[in-house]
């Protein structure tokens, strides 16, 4: 059986790590912060400018200054700071967020990422995800591992690039590869799904990749 | 030399001019400077390139300016909220500049502080590096971005002083300090006006030398895009939530 | 009668309007405060991150945490802002402050400016001036006509510059001269010290420099 | 995960390494890391890059570590203020880079923001501008400047939450913003330590993402440089006073 979208948040937390300043995309990589283990001290960037973001509000307590890069309200915690985009986008760019996960249309094996636009459909912008790709120390994927039966993990990306050489990790309803995103040693699946086998991934996936399960590559910051 | 002024219409007296570059601050409808937006669509000034991260939503924000066909050009990260935008996009009536958000807040911070380009990782080797400079530094490769600075800025913010100090509030922060330092002329909507010497000086996040003009505005109308909430018996986790 | 440091300061000060943002250099550039007429509102910049910049403290109310430029105390005034160093230049290379007043040792007719460095000597450093003069809107300079005797205004500069073309007007204690710093109409000498000729000038200036009395150019922002 | 460490030799263990590159805050004596710069002349290190506005004067800040002869280089905008910087530059021990105030600044804080080169005005025509590459936008030369991040930052504030959050007071801010984010480590002293929470986040200068360790000193000695005061009888008048 693939997993659920509720496990591949739950596989995504475990690249957590205690102290971690950490970027989720909107989808599935928002559920990750419900499978924070406790005790571990983890704080959560919105790119519009906000460090330490808090869970939604109460009914009744939604403040419309408040909200996170997906325009949902939002709360603030003790730790909280807020700050301009400049600033925001200076602490990405700049490297100082530790993790980002992210949702995307397509990967390649060499880490190039696609996630912004389709030719010749509307075009909504890639907002702050390129920078998010290209700023932040550890880039992990999280998505459905086909779409429409369409293989999204790739050889080379055939969709516009919203990054290039930046995922670390990908994580899909079937398994879970690392990048080696400065080329070497390409993409490998490194776990699977429970009840899927190399042998499914492998039909549904148009990159080339090696396999090394149990391999510990992925805890590698 | 008052700054402050009786109402938006009058703060932007003889300043809105077709075909002029404008700012204006806010993430989505968070921290937008509602009451100006709609001063500059009663100008009925036309042809106007707006630089700011979205487009507004139809019938709010920017999308009022959509809705009069005044906006020419847009210099934005994200429209996806905006069906006016699109339909005027693709009949070719709109022209568009994506950048990445903070490329574009940069951009702009670099406008206001006098430097005409730098270097980013950001897009290398993706459409937004095509035509730019991409040059290796340390064995890296960056593109070259250019400041941007416009021939006005509308900013909103929570408190101001006389002298044209401002304090945002929460993510309503967002692009408008950088956009009040980087145009000619800026004006600033406030909701609290205090005399000049009540904010503590360590706290003000906008020097009053970057606010020409300033207009309050008591109580605006603040608009939620997405309203979420979590019931009172859910447990709080960290940026936990549930959708309703 | 040349014009003594006090009536230097009171001519520079001519150069302030209602609603100037305005950093001052130390020495006579200082003493400009004294003179802002009754009435003007002129907010005083100081280069380490503070616009509205007040008088020395009463003795005894000196805080080592308020100091301007020349690591003098000062005070805060009802208008004060505090920003940090990045910001400050920020305000000061985007051409945010609209007259800057200081000292030089050489000023050419250019517009060029020396006040850093004498090769051969040991160098202090440039502190902010390099900034200041390349980033504020209009550079007043305010300087000794002479050096014990060696003309100060050349017609070009032998001490390593500051800027290249940056100043607008000089004020020394025989008189005040303009600088088309882009060129064009090159350097004028547009007023006199109280009983000073312009052939006393012509003796003690290096520069090339047209005779226009009574000129308005001065009044140019 | 406890940011707090009980002082400032503990807070510097394992870190400080000989030829290490360390930026240090403060204006003159003004918002000066001085106990941390007291515990990096205990550690030993030797060959030190420093960059900091100044130098410190004799026997107080950076003047310190000159004392021990333990600062091999540094990038500073003005070091008028200490003999013995002088006394050991003349003599070769002592290699150092002057940077313009502003380009200083702005090169910290692109080290910290990921901008590894821009262009700026200051310096076009001088010595600043020798072996860099000039270049003409609009018509306006500039010369480009590199991003500045070294190993290490110290910096001082004068409230700081057990988060790691900061806030400067006055002109002691200065530098140290910018350093606290353009070090892959950064140590922060403090006057006054608070529980996460209290400090409004609206007012935080430096978020807690940016500083790894603090430590609390309770009562620094903070020195004055040029005391300059008026007397009670002067009318007062902005920016007026006479030294003493």
């Amino acid at each position: 059986m693939a997993w659920t979208r509720e496990q591949m948040a739950a596989r995504a937390a475990k690249e957590l790590r205690d102290g971690f300043y950490v970027n989720l995309g909107i989808g599935i990589p928002t559920l990750v912060s419900n499978f924070i283990p406790a005790g571990m001290r983890v704080q959560l960037q919105s790119e519009n400018g906000m460090l330490g973001m808090g869970p939604f509000p109460f009914e009744g307590e939604e403040d419309p200054d408040l909200i996170n890069a997906g325009k949902q309200t939002i709360t603030e915690l003790p730790t909280t700071s807020y700050f301009s985009s400049a600033d925001s986008f200076g602490m990405i760019r700049g490297g100082h967020i530790d993790l980002s996960i992210l949702g995307a249309m397509q990967v390649a094996q060499n880490g190039d990422l696609a996630n912004w636009m389709i030719p010749g459909k509307m075009v909504k912008g890639m907002g702050g995800a390129m920078d998010l790709v290209a700023g932040v120390k550890r880039v992990v994927v999280v998505m459905e591992h086909t779409a429409k039966d369409d293989p999204k993990l790739l050889k080379a990306c055939n969709l516009p690039l919203t990054g290039q050489g930046v995922v670390d990790l990908v994580i899909t309803d079937l398994g879970v590869f690392t990048i080696d995103k400065k080329g070497g040693t390409g993409m490998t699946l490194i776990e699977l799904a429970d009840g899927v086998t190399a042998e499914e991934i492998k039909a549904k996936t148009d990159a080339d990749f090696k396999v090394a399960l149990g391999s510990k590559q992925s805890n590698a910051a | 030399m008052d700054k402050v002024f009786s109402d938006a219409r009058s703060a932007l007296a003889g300043l809105v001019k077709d075909g002029m570059t404008i700012m204006a601050g806010g993430f989505g409808l968070c921290g937008i400077p509602e009451t100006l937006i709609e001063a500059i669509r009663d100008s009925g000034a036309k042809d106007l390139t707006f630089i700011s991260n979205n487009a507004g939503v139809d019938g709010v924000g920017l999308g009022r300016l959509l809705e009069t066909r005044q906006i020419r050009k847009m210099i934005s990260s994200y429209v996806g909220e905006n069906k006016l935008f699109a339909q005027q996009y693709l009949s070719g009536e709109l022209e568009l500049e994506f950048n990445p958000q903070g490329t574009l807040a940069e951009r702009i911070r670099a406008g206001g502080a006098g430097i005409p380009a730098f270097f980013t990782k950001t897009g290398v080797g993706t459409l937004i590096a095509e035509g730019k400079e991409v040059r290796e530094f340390d064995g890296e490769k960056y593109v070259m971005e250019r400041g941007l600075f416009a021939d006005i800025s509308v900013v909103h913010a929570y408190k101001g002083d006389t002298e044209g100090n401002l304090v945002y509030r929460k993510t309503a922060r967002n692009f408008n300090p950088m956009m009040a330092t980087a145009a000619k002329i800026t004006i600033a909507e406030i909701e609290h006006l205090v005399p000049a010497g009540d904010i503590d000086p360590d706290q003000i996040h906008t020097p009053g030398i970057f606010v020409k003009r300033l207009v309050h505005v008591a109580n605006p109308i603040k608009r939620i895009e997405q309203r979420t909430t979590r019931k009172r018996e859910t447990v709080a986790s960290a940026g936990a939530g549930e959708e309703i």
